[in-house]
């Protein structure tokens, strides 16, 4: 794990602030044994982190998706009805259909969507997964209606586990996607297909005059937030052995809008920042101050918004004693 | 098809989509002017309910006559507007007018976060349910079916009322004309001396009294409790977008639209009713993607 | 790197060893309630109920001289928040025994966890009966009933009080309970009266604010019948519109939930309908009400709270109870001293407790066998509220589907003799 | 007869009743620098967007090379030889100068590689040159809305020429330009032109500019061309002057 660095390739010597992310991932590593009652949650708050990405990824080309949750819904769904049509089938196995699913409803949703902007793209994206949740909240007899189906344990490369050691293994898969598909997301910002997607935001006009479907290249955007987020969800099911339609519900996905902001919009590692301080204040809000943790949670977006808006990333990046632009170019 | 059941169909699409189109107009309304998509309306609306249920439980205790809900309500909807839609214009969107699209739309979401808790601070999680207007009213009978003289007279046409009285208040009042000229070309209206901050924030307003006064006309027919308002959003969401953004006869048209579809959908495949408002948005945006009524915004290069 | 990892893992996967046979100095209870969301008309009194019973039973000296110490996880939160709060709880907050939960969802999620975390865990209030049907579980009991006895119940109340009616309609909840119940409710009807014709299924969403087109369609159909299992807000709204607009004097109502909703809905809940209890949980329970512990508590609770009591404050009043019965038994069966996790749990089983019902026992599935009620509403003008009449207790254990079987088969296995062998208590109010 | 590199037959379109274009044919053949002149409103800057499929005419066809491409979307056409500079600089502003090139570079060979990084391209040296070409090498790595307009507009230019096109369609080059700065803009702009063997046409009020880089010039009146010719026999034309020359001055 040492030898990834998640620092972006720039003519920049490498400065203590990357050295900061590598001890950032190893003290994560170590949560299992220093803080062990942190580990579930923070395999929830990657799984989030990871769908926050693919929300951060559109961002980026300035577009808003208020509904990218039928992205992780998609894929922890898929997964949920292959262990009910192959008990006991493979962890990899889940992973990789839960995200083929989301990729292929990614590639359905975003061929039409790709033809618009703003608000409207966010709310076509709105409307897509409101249709999904309500299929899953009718057709009862087949998605087991608002209380979800149960997703039992898969085996891990063959093996049947225990829920303890399951759950470890879970956790450091949690980690690995983390750095790994954080680690692509930046790339692939940085890289011509990347820049081109992110022009979307300032000129579509040009882009099409370099030849360039603007479509397309938000296609191709779209597609890997999809993938991101199917990712997460099949993290998110799988930890949570149960999927419900909850995972599609609009307030889920403006939760994603609402951590990748808080996180710092744009930003890979804000994401993840943004997801685990989001998953932890929750949980520990709605343990202490049961009646008014959403008040707490939206008056902290407040205060992020009008008085931090570069979000935790920035606030960080000025802790860490720099003024951050961020993994931006 | 039966006739009988196509009036009946008829009927209940048209009394759910007054209460649909009321709640809408206020969301349009303040888009149309601020291209602001205001999340906590949902909150307004609910709290609009809250606040009429409240007041009328006081008022009937004090041997107050049931009808007197009326002028109640109407109080509860103006409280709201002046209340909590003033002060949230004033202290946070005021703020944040040249910020992007997304932000406005999460700090919207944030207001509704914490307007959902506040909700729950001042009356708990239990149910209200405070009929007495409606009851006052009585019933009618319609070829065999009983209606509630509320829901399936009044309802409309206070709608029709409102979508009068707001086209009235646009185009001849002096307010109204500001709004309407400050929607149309801000940079304008602001070089011919038009207080754009004092039309947004009576824009804003008037919205929240209509989120209140949609939660205040829907209280005596369905039960107060805590995410109400989440529940509507969502639905006003699609009337808005499916009419156009900022079109307020198209929101009364999808309103209805959406009304008739639901209900012929529990008439004859209750399953798919709850699908009806987004298949009709999803179908509607993806041959006009600037909605039903909305005008394409033109590209100059 | 691998092996560190496979230490890690065989170090976490190790079972805790529990040692400390010693007294502790307080019992500590986790319970999942809804304290925000649309059940939390269930989860905030069962809190409320709690903490009173709770401090009542520490004044009284707790469990064998240990006093009870409880926290609330909201299940309001999400399920993410539900169950690492959970786990929390259990891990390193200490709690020994778990008291989850309300929602049938959450038990199936929590369930599991409870037995992999090898913790005490009594679902207290959800309603599914298949968590025990499906699965055998160490750890995890329910202390009242499930949906079968409930459902019975309501059909065979129905069946005695209104023998000869043709039509029914159903109108419930979009969700496991409301198509659950549905499934139970109309495979016992089938089974014991076949005439009967189901004229309309409505499931409107969960929650759903107006329920006019489905009364207009219902009024249209004329139904002798109608059905629903809903609660909460949905089942107000549903009983005000249809009262509103008449449909309650031509259709005979059967709410198996409404017990919950008397004191909301007021005098809009008319004479005549049939009215559940999710057991035999009624503030003037005709079998508990002259009783002196029955009638403090629930002095104590309108005092504390302004209202009268619901079917969840009895469940949480039967967590308790059983928690209570399982240890002192527990402590007899080792010699008095104070058990290990292992012997409380192995007490648990064939248990009989008593909270503010009639008795529970704990059978060997761990299922409760409880008690239900049925009544008829009637405004009688002592409380501004229907109260109910014509009362019947079933026994539990008649109406629940015997250890290993599958409930939706063995209630179809039913015929109308079923309900002549049965022992009803019956009560004018 | 050699085909002309892009030609026109009978475009015609209306806005709201004003005629953009009335039945317009053209040839430009290749390797010569096409002015347009005439008044404003008169329709110049929509025979661009037609000629780049930006708009649909309502009749007529655009052919490009011999290839009829009235029907294709402009980035089609694009694709086939036709670069397009704006009158107001069309950038990508949150990129520095040279990543507005290396994104065009990118766009022009088709890199699909996810991983490698925009500034890694094998076509930075030759977007670095470009820059050096129009003259903006210095301000290679500001971002492009920190510039100003000339530079701006040198750099939309430059975008347009790092597609390597057969064709250039420029819209007022010189527009916004201080007029101490236009001749040295023009300079440079020809240079890269004849250095790229690329085929312009553009758009151009500034007579002075027309006479001194134009090889050919086609006056544009009411929707159609009315004349054309060599720069020093049309700027000498009665009817120019009159309604070109003289509303420009």
């Amino acid at each position: 794990m040492s030898s990834v660095s998640t620092a972006p390739k720039t003519d920049a010597p490498k400065h203590p602030k990357s050295m900061l992310w590598i001890v950032g991932v190893v003290l994560l590593a170590a949560v299992p044994f220093a803080v062990p009652s942190l580990q579930l949650l923070v395999t929830f708050a990657l799984a989030k982190g990871l769908a926050v990405v693919g929300v951060t990824v559109l961002l980026r080309a300035g577009q808003v998706s208020f509904g990218h949750a039928l992205f992780f819904g998609i894929a922890a769904y898929a997964c949920a009805f292959l262990m009910a049509a192959i008990p006991g089938a493979d962890l990899a196995l889940l992973l990789l259909v839960g995200t083929l699913g989301a990729l292929l409803a990614g590639l359905c949703v975003g061929l039409f969507v790709v033809r618009y902007r703003g608000i409207f793209f966010g709310m076509l994206n709105l409307a897509f997964s409101m249709i999904f949740w309500s299929i899953l909240e009718k057709f009862y007899h087949i998605t087991g209606g608002a209380d979800g189906i149960r997703l039992p344990r898969p085996t891990v490369l063959g093996m049947a586990l225990e829920r303890g050691p399951f759950e470890l293994i879970l956790y450091y898969l949690a980690i690995v996607l983390m750095v790994v598909l954080g680690w692509v997301t930046i790339r692939w910002f940085a890289s011509p297909v990347g820049q081109i997607f992110q022009t979307i935001k300032t000129n579509e006009t040009r882009l099409e005059y370099l030849g360039v479907s603007p479509r397309r290249a938000l296609l191709s955007g779209y597609l890997l937030s999809a993938l991101l987020c199917g990712v997460g969800g099949v993290l998110m099911g799988v930890a949570q052995g149960a999927v419900t339609p909850e995972y599609v519900w609009w307030v889920r996905s403006a939760e994603m809008v609402f951590i990748a902001v808080l996180g710092g919009a744009g930003s890979v590692r804000g994401a993840f920042l943004g997801a685990l301080i989001y998953e932890i204040v929750r949980t520990y809000a709605s343990a202490y101050a049961g009646d008014i943790w959403q008040m707490l949670l939206g008056a902290f977006l407040l205060i992020i918004i009008l008085f931090a808006p570069g979000g935790l990333i920035g606030i960080f990046g000025s802790l860490a004693g720099r003024a951050v632009k961020e993994d931006a170019k | 098809m039966n006739v009988t059941i196509f009036l009946l169909a008829l009927f209940d699409g048209v009394s759910y989509a007054a209460l649909v189109f009321i709640v809408a107009l206020g969301l349009t309304l303040i888009f149309g002017v601020m291209r602001i998509l205001n999340v906590a309306h949902g909150s307004l609306y609910a709290i609009g309910a809250y606040a009429t249920v409240s007041l009328t439980g006081f008022a009937l205790s004090m041997g107050a006559a049931p009808i007197l809900a009326f002028p109640l309500m109407l109080i509860s909807a103006v409280l709201v507007g002046l209340l909590i839609g003033g002060p949230i214009e004033v202290l946070l969107l005021r703020r944040i007018y040249n910020k992007p699209e997304v932000l406005q739309l999460l700090v919207t979401f944030a207001v509704f976060m914490i307007l959902e808790d506040v909700q729950r601070l001042v009356w708990g999680t239990q149910p209200y349910f405070q009929s007495a207007v409606l009851q006052s009213l009585g019933n009618i009978t319609v070829l065999g079916v009983t209606y509630t003289v509320y829901q399936l007279i009044l309802l409309p046409l206070v709608a029709v009322a409102l979508l009068l009285g707001l086209r009235f208040f646009l185009r001849h009042t002096l307010n109204g004309k500001l709004i309407l000229a400050t929607t149309e070309d801000r940079e304008a209206a602001q070089s011919i001396g038009i207080d754009a901050d004092r039309v947004f924030l009576l824009t804003f307003i008037v919205g929240a009294i209509l989120a209140g006064l949609g939660g205040a006309l829907a209280s005596p027919t369905t039960s107060i409790l805590p995410g109400m308002g989440a529940d509507m959003i969502v639905l006003s969401f699609a009337v808005v977008a499916t009419a156009g953004l900022g079109q307020i006869e198209g929101a009364a048209l999808t309103a209805l639209m959406i009304g008739l579809g639901r209900s012929f959908a529990i008439y004859f495949w209750p399953e798919i009713a709850v699908l009806v408002p987004y298949l009709i948005m999803v179908l509607v945006l993806l041959v006009r993607p600037e909605g039903l009524f909305g005008s394409p915004a033109a590209r100059k290069i | 790197m691998k092996k560190l990892l496979l230490t890690t893992v065989a170090c976490v996967a190790m079972p805790m060893m529990g040692f400390a046979l010693d007294k502790p100095d307080s019992l500590k209870v986790g319970m999942t309630t809804f304290l925000t969301g649309p059940a939390s008309v269930f989860g905030v009194p069962a809190r409320d109920a709690m903490d009173i019973l709770v401090a009542n039973l520490n004044d009284a000296g707790g469990i064998d001289g240990v006093p009870v110490e409880v926290s609330y996880i909201d299940e309001g939160a999400g399920a993410e928040a539900l169950s690492s709060e959970f786990r929390r709880m259990v891990e390193t907050g200490g709690a020994d025994v778990m008291f989850a939960a309300i929602s049938s969802g959450n038990c199936q999620t929590l369930a599991p966890l409870a037995e992999d975390l090898k913790v005490p865990n009594f679902l207290w209030d959800c309603g599914t009966q298949k968590i025990f049907e499906e699965h055998d579980y160490k750890y995890v009991f329910r202390t009242q009933a499930n949906a079968t006895p409930e459902m019975l119940a309501a059909v065979i109340y129905l069946l005695k009080v209104k023998p000869d009616f043709k039509t029914l309609a159903v109108v419930n909840q979009d969700y496991a309970w409301g198509r659950d119940s549905w499934d139970i409710f109309s495979t016992a009807l089938k089974a014991m009266k076949p005439d009967v014709e189901v004229v309309g299924e409505f499931f409107p969403k969960f929650g759903a604010p107006d329920f006019s087109t489905e009364i207009s369609r219902l009024q249209a159909l004329r139904p002798d019948v109608v059905l629903s299992t809903s609660w909460g807000g949905d089942l107000d709204t549903f009983v005000q519109q249809a009262s509103q607009r008449g449909l309650m004097n031509t259709s005979t109502f059967v709410l198996p939930l409404a017990e919950s909703s008397l004191e909301r809905l007021g005098s809009a809940l008319p004479a005549g309908q049939i009215v559940g209890a999710r057991g035999d949980h009624y503030f003037l329970h005709p079998e508990r009400r002259d009783d002196a512990d029955f009638k403090a508590f629930m002095t104590e609770y309108e005092e504390k709270t302004g209202s009268v009591s619901v079917y969840s404050v009895f469940h949480a009043s039967q967590a308790l109870a059983a928690l209570k019965a399982g240890y002192e038994k527990a402590i007899a069966d080792n010699g008095g001293t104070w058990p290990d996790k292992d012997q409380f749990v192995a007490a648990m089983e064939g248990l009989t407790f008593q909270g503010l019902g009639l008795p529970v026992t704990i059978r060997a599935d761990h299922q409760g066998i409880e008690a239900q009620l049925m009544g008829t509403s009637v405004q009688t003008g002592d409380y501004p509220f229907a109260t109910l009449e014509n009362i019947m207790v079933f026994d539990g254990a008649e109406l629940t589907a015997p250890v290993g079987a599958v409930s939706t088969e063995w209630v179809g296995a039913l015929d109308a003799s079923f309900m002549d062998g049965l022992s009803i208590s019956t009560f004018d109010k | 007869m050699t085909t002309p590199l892009l030609e026109t037959r009978n475009l015609t379109i209306t806005f709201g009743g004003v005629i953009a274009a009335n039945d317009v044919s053209l040839k430009i053949e290749a390797g010569r620098n096409l002015a347009i002149i005439g008044p404003n409103g008169a329709g110049k800057t929509t025979f661009l967007n037609i000629c780049t499929g930006w708009i649909k005419p309502r009749k007529g066809q655009v052919l490009f090379q011999g290839e009829d491409v009235t029907a294709l979307p402009p980035r089609k056409i694009v694709q086939r030889g036709v670069a397009r500079a704006f009158q107001i600089p069309q950038l990508f502003t949150e990129h520095t100068a040279l990543e507005n090139l290396l994104i065009a570079a990118a766009a022009r060979d088709g890199m699909r590689n996810p991983l490698i990084d925009l500034h890694d391209t094998p076509a930075r040296d030759e977007m670095l040159h470009l820059l050096e070409m129009v003259n903006c090498a210095d301000v290679a790595h500001r971002l492009v809305v920190e510039l100003s307009e000339g530079q701006r507009k040198l750099i939309d230019i430059a975008v347009a020429l790092a597609l390597k096109p057969r064709l250039l369609l420029m819209d007022e080059p010189t527009s916004g330009v201080a007029s101490s700065e236009k001749d040295g803009i023009m300079e440079i702009l020809i240079t890269a032109l004849a250095e790229a063997k690329v085929t312009s046409v553009f758009v151009e009020h500034d007579m002075g500019i027309v006479q001194k880089y134009a090889d050919e010039v086609a006056v544009w009146n009411a929707g159609n061309v009315q004349l054309r010719g060599a720069p020093a026999e049309i700027l000498e034309h009665p009817d120019v002057i009159r309604d070109v020359i003289g509303e420009v001055a």
